[in-house]
């Protein structure tokens, strides 16, 4: 695979930089802790300035200097352009229909964009206890779409997942609409290789556009199903010298931040 | 009315074996301290309620004080799983545990419920999601207006609910503020609450009439434990301890480790060791 | 995205005849410069929503703009009735209106459920009380774990929200502070919300981070009228005018003068006429 | 009838002194406009200097200087505790259980409680639109109990009042119970003639104690029911010299403030 010696960026860079670029300024973002929040940062830093970020902990308008360890962290709340209550943050803001992009990643994720994040093997007698799906069930249902980040692997892109922690399209088609979920669900995946959209009709996701040096044998040997690819395949622009050094000053700065004592020991 | 207690008897006059109990905190403010003193003190049977149960659960159930766990997200926030509660879950070590799972939503609104004194909560939530079906709490009600099913779920009501704050004033009016969490619904939904604070102040004559404060007739028990939410952060006077978040992933992988650690740490320990363990994280003025 | 406008464009842009209009404000606040604008522009047939309809609501019926209220408390707030809402009920004058009337209770839980976005409120209430008979939009939901039997009324969801505020910064998010009432809720209820506010500043960097901060993005223009809520008051800028609702009671007691006071002061007057009405009411520094 | 003149203090004096009174230190008490709102006060600037009086505007643990006019007045929230939201005023703190007594006052009232503030006639078609019932229908139910004040007439207490604006007893009874009603209602009624508490059974309300130099007669002829004594009647303390100075300065500093540019004139 391809990685920063032979392109000058890592595919978890590309994959950050390409999510990123999904994101617009009047977008307001309900932000998952990982790759979606270096995306989203990453974003509101270069071509997205006046970007919505809210993370689940109440913080509103927040503008990080640092990528947050928790959502909770006590930069967002001080960044930000108001902290409210957890509860008017699911009911007001979430339920309330004001998120454009709810951002996830996923640990277990299936073709139709449904997400586990809860348990590996049976839910009563499960073979790995993962956290759970924290605010991710209603995130999947309220926010007007949805954008999914994850790196690829046959452990987590899979046909049948164990656990519905979070509803993309069910098993496709109008699943949602039958649901009476009236939001569009998964709109996009950006993974390490590739962007996918669903298809129109059947809500499958498809790879439209590969990073750049992927292959698509890559994509299909990462994957655990079967993998429909757009006739009229793009290829992901690379990262600009802006996308990559905003992205890596930034992790740079929350490295320093989050070995804890870093900033204390200066005190 | 409240009363200004040390730790170790605010603890013991308000929690008994077999309560229901919340030590609420969204990553600011978790009242480790108070959680601590519940593990010196060697309580049984616990209904342990908390919507991102993070080390200090982690602690109490690997010490085996809970009988059953309520929550939404049971993860070491931002490093990964809780290798404790999972060893409960997974192979029943050191006991077995009982799970009622939520979504971050329905734990918010079931909380919002119990401070509005209300029985369930009803709210648009789990459409398609897994956990329904394995939840027998989640249930619905039908708009009568709109023929729209709604998710509802029982009103949470602890027995009793800790939290850490920034202040109290003389008379013992709470001030939170920052990341305010779910700390004011948790504190009026229980029967009882139990606040540590960092410092006691004269009066709030100065604070912003719109700021959250729990007024003192809500309140049980009040006890002064500066860094008493350490590992985690309170807003204005210290920063989160994220290396001890990291650490944790590897205390918690082995039981021996794990034991060692909490006698070190808690059961050979007390409330005033907080103070010290927040020195340097404390910023520079 | 917010637009700052001169109150007339604002007004003439986000307000239609037929509109269901709430301009909210509870005693502290009220919106009058916004309601005498809209009052200046003559529209008609509006649903008129207010928990407590006051002075500024008593001239838009009297002005024969309203064609049906939706109110908890229709009255001069200490000083008694409201006299041009009595003519429009008892008399028809000048036109008959339809009445839609709720408790406290029942129009605040409706507003909070408009702002999350839900079709109904479910709360206790109304029980043993007239107006569940004669207010078809009172029913009930059971709850589905105790059994017990919940009043719910549809949530409130207007066309447009009118606010008045203390100030906003210069990307147009804005500061609500003091008695905020229900108007975050009305606010986040409305399709789409005007905001009138006593000055614009710089930044709100120095603010406290759990004040109550309107985000830009939730309201579709704001517009500078300092003195914009007289005879209420801004908290921090100037006093109520309580004189003003004395006399308010004998200038509605009749339809002549009535007409009279409002042509003077509302159709021949302008949104710059308000801050001369405040300058004996600001506080010695 | 008594005034000033004769005894030293008016009815309606003795009427806000008897219900400051009953009220203690750690009582909540919701706080309606007018009669109510004086009696809460004096209790807190005399007996009862720790009690918690909330208004619905959404002031909590407040201490004015001057009476409010309006139940939103800035002084109200200046000496607050704390000042919250309305939806969560009726949410948390009234439907939440946690007021001692709700005060009200009453247009129209009847022998069990049951109180009348939105129309005289028929509901359809009034004969006079008065303001309504505000707070007061839950206030009533969410209470723990329910104290009331009002001047006595015959047009205010009726045998059979217009409109159940909010619910006292019912028929009397356990009338309460079976609608649900955990609270236990009203539970006193101060006139500027006597004092009232229901009967234990039947929960009419029965006169328990005559203000100085008031009648039997004088009550009967000012309600508009058949009114029950109770067997000891006492006679209500007169008002203490620290009682009426109290309440006089009080209301003095409340008229001048109303003047509405009082204040503002000094500036």
């Amino acid at each position: 695979m391809s990685d920063a010696d032979n392109l000058g960026f890592t595919p978890n860079e590309m994959m950050t930089i390409a999510a990123s670029r999904a994101l617009r300024s009047n977008d307001v973002c309900f932000v998952g802790i990982g790759a979606p929040s270096a995306a989203c940062n990453v974003a509101r830093l270069t071509h997205a300035p006046d970007i919505t970020l809210i993370y689940e902990s109440g913080t509103i308008g927040t503008a990080p200097d640092v990528l947050p360890l928790s959502i909770g962290d006590g930069e967002l709340c001080e960044t930000a352009v108001t902290t409210v209550a957890v509860p008017e943050m699911f009911r007001y803001w979430l339920q309330g229909g004001r998120i454009s992009i709810g951002f996830l990643g996923a640990a277990q994720l299936d073709k139709f964009g449904n997400i586990n994040t809860t348990v590996i093997g049976d839910y009563a007698h499960p073979k790995t206890r993962l956290p759970g799906g924290g605010g991710a069930p209603e995130i999947a249902t309220s926010s007007r779409q949805v954008y999914i980040t994850m790196a690829q692997s046959k452990r987590g892109m899979v046909e049948k997942i164990d656990f519905f922690t979070s509803f993309g399209h069910g098993e496709g088609g109008d699943h949602r609409k039958r649901l009476g979920i009236d939001t569009a669900g998964p709109t996009l995946l950006i993974t390490d290789l590739a962007i996918w959209k669903p298809d129109p009709v059947t809500k499958e996701f498809t790879v439209v556009s590969l990073h750049p040096g992927v292959s698509l044998e890559q994509v299909q040997a990462t994957c655990g199903w079967t993998v429909k690819f757009a006739e009229a395949l793009d290829e992901t622009p690379a990262p600009t010298e802006l996308e990559l050094k905003t992205l890596r000053d930034l992790q740079a700065r929350t490295k320093a931040a989050h070995q804890g004592t870093a900033k204390g020991k200066a005190a | 009315m409240v009363k200004f207690l040390p730790l170790k008897e605010a603890v013991a006059q308000n929690l008994h074996d077999g309560d229901t109990v919340a030590f609420e905190g969204f990553t600011h403010l978790i009242p480790t301290a108070a959680a601590h003193e519940a593990i010196r003190q060697g309580f049984r049977d616990l209904t342990l309620i908390r919507m991102t149960p993070d080390l200090i659960y982690d602690q109490m159930i690997g010490m085996g004080m809970a009988r059953k766990i309520v929550f939404s997200y049971v993860g070491n926030p931002g490093v990964g799983l809780l290798r404790r509660a999972r060893d409960a879950i997974e192979n029943g070590f050191p006991r077995a545990i009982e799970v009622e799972e939520h979504s971050h939503a329905g734990m918010a609104n079931a909380y919002e419920a119990g401070a509005a004194g209300l029985p369930c909560a009803v709210f648009r939530g789990y459409r398609g999601a897994g956990l329904a079906a394995v939840n027998p709490n989640i249930k619905s009600v039908t708009c009568p207006f709109t023929g729209e099913v709604l998710a509802a779920v029982p009103a949470i009501r602890p027995d009793v609910t800790f939290i850490h704050a920034q202040k109290a004033d003389r008379k013992g009016n709470v001030l939170v503020e920052g990341i305010i969490g779910i700390q004011k619904e948790a504190v009026l939904a229980a029967k009882r609450a139990v606040v540590t604070v960092e410092e006691v102040v004269d009066n709030f004559d100065d604070l912003h009439p719109n700021l959250t404060v729990l007024p003192n007739w809500t309140i049980a028990a009040i006890s002064v434990v500066p860094g008493g939410s350490h590992p985690s952060y309170t807003h204005g006077y210290y920063e989160r301890d994220n290396a001890a978040y990291l650490e944790w992933d590897e205390i918690a992988a082995d039981r021996d480790r794990f034991q060692a650690w909490m006698h070190k740490n808690v059961i050979e320990s007390s409330a005033e060791d907080f103070a010290g363990r927040v020195e340097h994280l404390r910023k520079a003025a």
